[in-house]
């Protein structure tokens, strides 16, 4: 009879602690995703703590069952720690994935550049999901680069969440566009083409205004043959036996002009930046 | 410090009695108080300098230290009672309500410290007069409504009232008057080092010439060589606990000696030489008292009694008239060529440093006890049609005084700095430095509200910054009232923007624009419709620390927090806990009769 | 003996206050040719034009209000930002009844200390020196239309929320096209010229940290205002570093810091700058003179004069830069002096003269 | 009376360190954590030296913010280092330990830090860093979950004003 009652203590003994193994496990899925739901088994009663990188998610639980964790709560992809807190106390580690691409932060730079210039345009693109997680996994990102209807694509696989590309700048001067997606995902960037420095700088005397002579530039254009912003200095000198005189002139309308003093004998120069242009000799009264 | 009262038995007209100093008080409260919660003090020259140094000590009691000007400066260079009480009331009742009350204790302590001294040379009646006048004062008016010097208006009476106590104690030896003159002079002290310097010699020496002389008048039987030693005594004492008081003051002295070109002032000027300057530094502080000056000079000659009395006057009146005589600068700098000589320092002239103002305020109370004399005779031969013209000229006097700028402005048009504070404490501006032009005392209220660090500052001794001490000019805020030194200071301190981390400039007066914009500073934001325009300086790393200056130590900022204020405390408790034993009161007019020693009264 | 002390008392300080007073007074009549000019100019600084127009010889043949005007500015020049701080006069010739009195104006500008020289008559009129003023010509612009493409630069930026990604405008591209490095006056000047080679408006600052030979940095200084800080799309500005005592030989490198921000730019006004000429003044000093003419309609308040002086290899010998005190009105020629150091004159090549500006918001 | 004395110089001693240990711990806490930074195959743009100091500087500063943030439940160290997604996440991690009266005790044992990419512009950085830390999670003063683990760590910084800031910090399993 001792024998049995002991038998029969040893059974509860272990029954009972089964139960509180039973009671201890909490069932945390392997595969959890940011953004989607969450079960995890719990049994007993207490609080359940979900700490995650940018979050803490509290849950009282009561006679085991299920939590359930919406998806739009679950929004930390990384390391997670789940406390349970009650009649037991444990603590997991698990792990949450980022979402499917839904977010791209893409930097295309530069936003101005000269044309016809090699590799100048590059662009970096971050892959995010809908919560801003980081995507790790490799993902294809296309890029595209086009101005007035002409460009070129390319396609890049990311590498730990970052795609990037670089591009020629085009021989024509105007607003690229840029564009990066991924999915369904699509920004856009435009990148300004402008011309580069002058070339062939030509002036020649365009008349007499208020007792002075006025010089103009022909129409002043790149190599490429893109017209040079308007605004852009053109300095004009003039050297004569009084001295010299320089006017800073603004282009305007794709020309430069300026009033220079009337001279019996003076050597005109004009100069864009470091672009020397043609020299004019006026002499004798006009 | 009871309110005197007459004599029972005997019936004397009212205009003929002593005014209790408790009627005298209300008087005070009664004028003052309404001045100061209509907050024209606020708008006073220092105002805000003093609540900006009271805001540090409310927020870094033991730290004087205060990054917010000149790069860093430390408080210890300003004795800071008076501003360590406003710390402690700004928690109850905010600052500028701390800084009225505060002020209104300096007056309401003026009228105390008048009684007491004026009792030295005068009887009970004139010297109640004498309180009654010092309320009235057009040179009070003048400190504490245009020029906001709450320092020299707290010290004053504090050293006065040590000096009443000085005076019992020279004569008849009491420990518990020689306790109660060095709490007060210390309390003087930490109130304003630079009252104490010069009232120990204009007020103190009439005061040991006067115990001499009445060294066995009223009982007391002391001898010459005895009132002497005594007076040293507390000389020593005096020295020791000024200097121990305020000890971090003295270390940041010696390691920083103020060497800098000196600023100009008007009061340092002739005040004939321009119609405006007479009327600021002698018709304003002096008021209906100018009219006093001849009786002033015969009845303190004529007495052998008020000579002291009046030769310290006469010596006051003209350090208060600054450069319009000769003798200030001849005085002071033969001052400095002897401390030269025995020191063998390079000491500038201290005419060129000092400001003469507050000499008309010292000047004036040194004249009460005589002009209170005046008041008597007119009252006892006119009766209440004298009491009545000299209530109306005082009046008159502080009104003219409390009015004066409204005639001629210190303050440019009000203008609001509060987008300036909000814009230095937000998305972290604060982590570069700023600069005020044309913002005047305002700069103050600046320092107080914003979070971030200034070049410029307020206190002109405590510039360490090469570029503001090489030059003869104060706030960089107003370079260009201070000529080619001025704006050559600001030149320099802009040339150096990236060692100080100086990236906004707040310009509220046009003036300033081309050098900025030439400098290379842009405009970009606009503030009180159009009054303050925001400069931005781009490519400025954040501030940093500069080394001009070395942080006072942890004892010296807590020998700060605790020495200055435990003066005043002490003072305060020695008055409460051992007060005056009351005299047997005898109300003897002053002369009794012409054939009479005269003041026998002081008996 | 009181009374007596009293009246001893009451004389002394009358007495002290007459001596302070008489001694400051300067309102006397002039009994020589300087102290005329001294006492002019005296009263001048002190605002007293009545006190300082009586000293004006009647045969200048200028008003109190134009005399004023000349000496406080016009048209929101330099000089109307500028109060006088001394006057330094030597009589360089005199007769009974005339003399010429060279007269040297320092000035407090809101861009620094500025000089003035020159060289004043003056006469005797009524048994006193009197100084012939040279009024100035007042200069009226007749009623016209000019005609302006107004060009300029606006930028929208990026919004303030952190959209990181989010493009935002690009700061200029800029170059610093040369740097030279000299010792003058015990001290070490870097000067050279900066461009700006993009397509839009550049907001630059160009500085220089001085490293020893620890390689440790013992100065930094930077161009403020000797520089052209908004540059227009290729336009090119000289600049000048100043290090006031510090030698060359302790200095093992010099390390560039620049800054180029985008902003808002206006391409007006245009000013030309005519007839550039080295010469001498009239103290012997070799100056590089010239006319400015403001082409656009609006007036140009404080012209600020950049001079760039090249070698014969294009090397950049010296960079000056002076204020004018006169504003510039439209289509109005302007003179202007800037100084060029009398050792380097020999060496200058050739110059290039810009002209940066401000202009008071209306 | 020797006995007494030893008493008292006994419990005198007990008294100071135990007042001694806790600051000790807290100003250990509050040190900065071991980083190795490897530049060497950052793409496509090699790191400069410059920069290379300053991610390390940045990047230990930032970490020492988390720990003292996450520790103290405090938001300033994480203002200081932190911008963007970043800074939004630890923000909100602390708000909500505080709400739940939880806080985080990081024993740093290093990091070892690669740079993975550095962009063509200079703007932005990515780091990947293999960190050896002791997560302590603690209900009041008590401690309810303890683990010391290696773990994966991927950082994007960008620059700020005057320093790099940690703008993306993910936890991987990878």
């Amino acid at each position: 009879m001792r024998k049995l009652i002991f038998i029969g203590l040893i059974v509860a003994l272990c029954w009972f602690a089964a139960d509180c193994a039973h009671a201890a496990d909490l069932n945390l899925p392997k595969d959890a995703v940011a953004g989607q739901p969450l079960s995890i088994g719990t049994s007993g009663t207490g609080t359940l703590y979900l700490i995650g990188p940018g979050q803490v998610i509290k849950r009282e639980f009561k006679s085991g069952g299920n939590i359930e964790i919406k998806g739009e709560e679950l929004r930390s992809a990384g390391r997670w720690i789940a406390i349970a807190r009650g009649d037991v106390r444990q603590s997991q580690i698990f792990w949450v994935k980022p979402g499917k691409p839904e977010n791209l932060n893409f930097l295309a730079r530069p936003s101005r550049v000269p044309v016809a210039r090699p590799n100048v345009i590059t662009g970096v693109a971050f892959i995010f999901d809908k919560y801003q997680n980081l995507i790790l996994d490799p993902t294809p990102v296309n890029f595209n680069l086009a101005v007035g209807g002409t460009g070129s694509s390319k396609t890049v696989t990311s590498r730990d969440g970052i795609a990037w590309t670089n591009s020629a700048s085009a021989p024509k001067a105007g607003a690229a566009q840029f564009v990066a997606s991924v999915g369904g995902t699509q920004v856009r960037r435009v990148v300004q083409q402008v011309a580069a420095d002058p070339c062939n700088l030509r002036m020649h005397v365009a008349g007499r205004a208020n007792n002075n002579v006025v010089i103009e530039t022909d129409p002043i254009r790149d190599c490429s043959g893109n017209p040079v912003p308007d605004g852009t200095i053109v300095s004009f000198i003039q050297t004569d036996r009084s001295g010299r005189s320089t006017v800073d002139s603004r282009i305007k309308k794709g020309i430069a002009r300026a009033e220079l003093p009337v001279s019996d004998n003076a050597t005109i120069t004009v100069a864009a930046g470091v672009v020397l242009g043609n020299e004019l000799h006026v002499g004798g009264k006009q | 410090m009871s309110s005197p009262s007459i004599a029972p038995g005997r019936q004397v007209s009212l205009p003929s009695r002593a005014v209790p100093l408790s009627w005298v008080l209300l008087l005070a409260l009664l004028v003052h108080g309404p001045l100061l919660l209509m907050q024209i003090t606020n708008d006073s020259y220092d105002a805000d300098f003093h609540k900006f140094f009271a805001a540090h000590y409310a927020q870094h009691w033991f730290n004087p230290w205060n990054e917010k000007w000149f790069t860093g400066f430390s408080q210890t260079t300003y004795p800071p009672m008076e501003q360590q009480w406003m710390a402690l009331f700004s928690h109850v009742i905010g600052l500028n309500l701390a800084y009225i009350f505060v002020q209104l204790i300096a007056i309401l302590l003026l009228p105390i410290g008048v009684y007491r001294y004026a009792r030295i040379w005068v009887g009970e009646r004139a010297a109640s007069y004498a309180a009654i006048g010092s309320v009235l004062l057009g040179s009070l008016a003048s400190l504490v409504y245009v020029d906001g010097q709450l320092s020299t208006t707290w010290a004053a009476p504090l050293y006065l009232i040590a000096l009443a106590y000085f005076y019992e104690w020279a004569r008849e030896g009491k420990a518990m008057a020689l306790a109660k003159a060095l709490a007060l002079t210390m309390a003087a002290a930490s109130a304003h080092h630079v009252t104490l310097l010069f009232a120990s010699v204009i007020f103190t020496i009439p005061v040991v010439v006067i115990a001499l002389m009445d060294r066995k008048r009223d009982g007391a039987d002391a001898t010459t060589a005895g009132v002497i030693s005594r007076s040293a005594i507390f000389a020593a004492l005096s020295l020791g606990g000024i200097i121990l008081v305020l000890l971090p003051y003295w270390l940041a002295l010696k390691a920083n000696p103020i060497k800098q070109m000196p600023i100009p002032h008007g009061s340092r000027e002739n005040f004939f030489s321009q119609g405006w300057l007479a009327v600021n530094y002698i018709l304003v502080p002096w008021g209906a008292m100018l009219l006093a000056v001849p009786f002033i000079f015969v009845k303190g000659l004529k007495e052998s009694r008020l000579r002291p009395l009046f030769f310290g006057f006469w010596l006051t009146m003209l350090f208060a008239l600054g450069g319009t005589t000769p003798l200030p600068r001849m005085l002071l700098g033969m001052l400095a060529g002897v401390v030269n000589v025995i020191t063998g320092a390079n000491v500038h002239n201290p005419f060129d440093i000092l400001t003469f103002e507050r000499f008309s305020f010292w000047a004036n109370l040194m004249a009460l006890p005589i002009v209170a004399l005046l008041a008597v005779s007119l009252i006892d031969r006119y009766g209440r049609k004298a009491a009545f013209v000299l209530g109306t000229l005082a009046a008159f006097t502080v009104a003219f005084a409390v009015s004066w700028p409204v005639y001629h402005p210190i303050h440019d048009a009000p203008f609001s700095t509060a987008e300036v504070i909000s814009f230095l404490n937000r998305d972290g501006h604060d982590k570069f430095r700023y600069l005020t032009l044309g913002f005047g005392s305002k700069m103050s209220e600046v320092g107080i509200g914003a979070n971030a660090s200034s070049v410029d500052g307020e206190y002109n001794s405590a510039r360490l910054l090469p570029e503001m001490t090489q030059y003869g000019s104060a706030q960089l805020t107003n370079s260009k009232y201070y000529g080619t030194n001025g704006i050559e200071s600001l030149r320099a301190v802009l040339k150096h923007a990236d060692q100080y981390g100086l990236k906004y400039i707040f310009v509220r007066d046009p003036y300033y624009e081309p050098l900025i914009a030439f400098a290379g500073w842009r405009k970009t934001e606009v503030y009180d419709r159009g009054n303050v325009s925001l400069w931005v300086k781009d490519g400025i790393s954040p501030a940093h620390r500069t080394p001009y200056g070395t942080p006072p130590t942890a004892m010296e900022g807590i020998l700060w927090g605790t020495l200055p204020i435990g003066s005043s405390i002490i003072a305060l408790l020695l008055m409460l806990m051992f007060p005056d034993k009351r005299r047997k009161l005898e109300p003897i007019e002053f002369p009794l009769n012409a054939n009479e020693p005269v003041l026998r009264e002081a008996r | 003996m009181g009374r007596i002390l009293a009246v001893i008392f009451a004389v002394l300080t009358v007495g002290l206050i007459a001596i302070g007073t008489v001694h400051g007074s300067r309102n006397a009549q002039a009994s020589t040719p300087e102290g005329a000019v001294q006492a002019m100019f005296g009263n001048a600084k002190g605002h007293d034009w009545n006190g300082a127009y009586s000293y004006v010889a009647s045969s200048s043949n200028v008003d109190q209000g134009g005399f004023i005007r000349d000496l406080t500015g016009r048209n929101g020049s330099l000089r109307t930002y500028s109060q006088l701080d001394s006057v330094n006069t030597r009589v360089l010739h005199e007769s009974d009844t005339e003399a010429t009195v060279r007269t040297e104006l320092k000035y407090a500008t809101a861009v620094g200390v500025s000089f003035d020289t020159r060289d004043l008559k003056v006469v005797k009129e009524d048994g006193a020196w009197k100084v012939q003023w040279p009024a100035e010509k007042e200069v009226h612009v007749p009623p016209q239309v000019i005609p302006v493409n107004y060009l300029r630069w606006d930028i929208v930026w990026r919004g303030a929320g952190d959209d990181w990604g989010a493009q935002n405008v690009e700061n200029p591209n800029c170059r610093i096209l040369s740097m030279n490095a000299v010792e003058r006056d015990g001290g070490l000047i870097i000067m050279g010229e900066v461009e700006n080679e993009d397509t839009v408006p550049a907001f630059i600052t160009v500085g220089a940290v001085l490293t020893d030979n620890a390689g440790k940095d013992v100065a930094e200084e930077s161009s403020f205002d000797k520089i052209s800080h908004v540059l227009l799309p290729k336009e090119v500005s000289p600049y000048r570093i100043d290090f006031p005592g510090i030698k060359k030989s302790d200095v093992k490198s010099v390390r560039m810091t620049h800054d180029w921000m985008l902003v808002p730019a206006s391409a007006d006004p245009v000013i030309g700058v005519l007839h550039q000429r080295i010469e001498k003044d009239i103290t012997g000093r070799t100056v590089l003179k010239g006319e400015l003419l403001n082409e656009s309609g609006t007036t140009v308040n404080i012209p600020h004069v950049l001079a760039t002086f090249y070698d014969n290899g294009g090397k950049v010998i010296w960079v000056s830069d002076a204020y004018s005190d006169h504003a510039l009105l439209p289509q109005t020629p302007q003179p202007f002096s800037v100084a060029l150091r009398d050792d380097l004159a020999a060496n200058v090549h050739t110059y290039r003269v810009t002209v940066n500006h401000y202009s008071r918001e209306n | 009376m020797k006995l007494v004395r030893m008493l008292v110089l006994t419990a005198g001693v007990v008294l100071a360190v135990s007042g001694a240990v806790p600051l000790l711990k807290r100003i250990l806490a509050d040190s900065k954590p071991s980083v190795q930074l490897n530049v060497k195959n950052a793409q496509p743009r090699e790191v400069e030296e410059v920069t290379q100091n300053a991610i390390l500087r940045d990047y230990t500063l930032a970490w020492q913010g988390i720990g003292t943030a996450l520790a103290n439940n405090t938001l300033q160290p994480l203002n200081e280092n932190f911008s963007g997604f970043a800074l939004d996440r630890l923000v909100q991690r602390v708000k909500d330990q505080k709400q739940n009266g939880l806080s985080t005790r990081l024993i740093d044992r290093g990091h070892k830090v690669e740079a993975v990419f550095y962009s063509p512009d200079g703007s932005a950085v990515e780091l990947k860093d293999t960190a050896s830390i002791e997560t302590q999670v603690l209900d009041g003063g008590t401690v309810i979950h303890s683990d010391q683990a290696q773990i994966q760590y991927y950082a994007v910084m960008t620059g700020a004003e005057d320093r790099w800031k940690v703008r993306v910090l993910e936890s991987s399993a990878r």
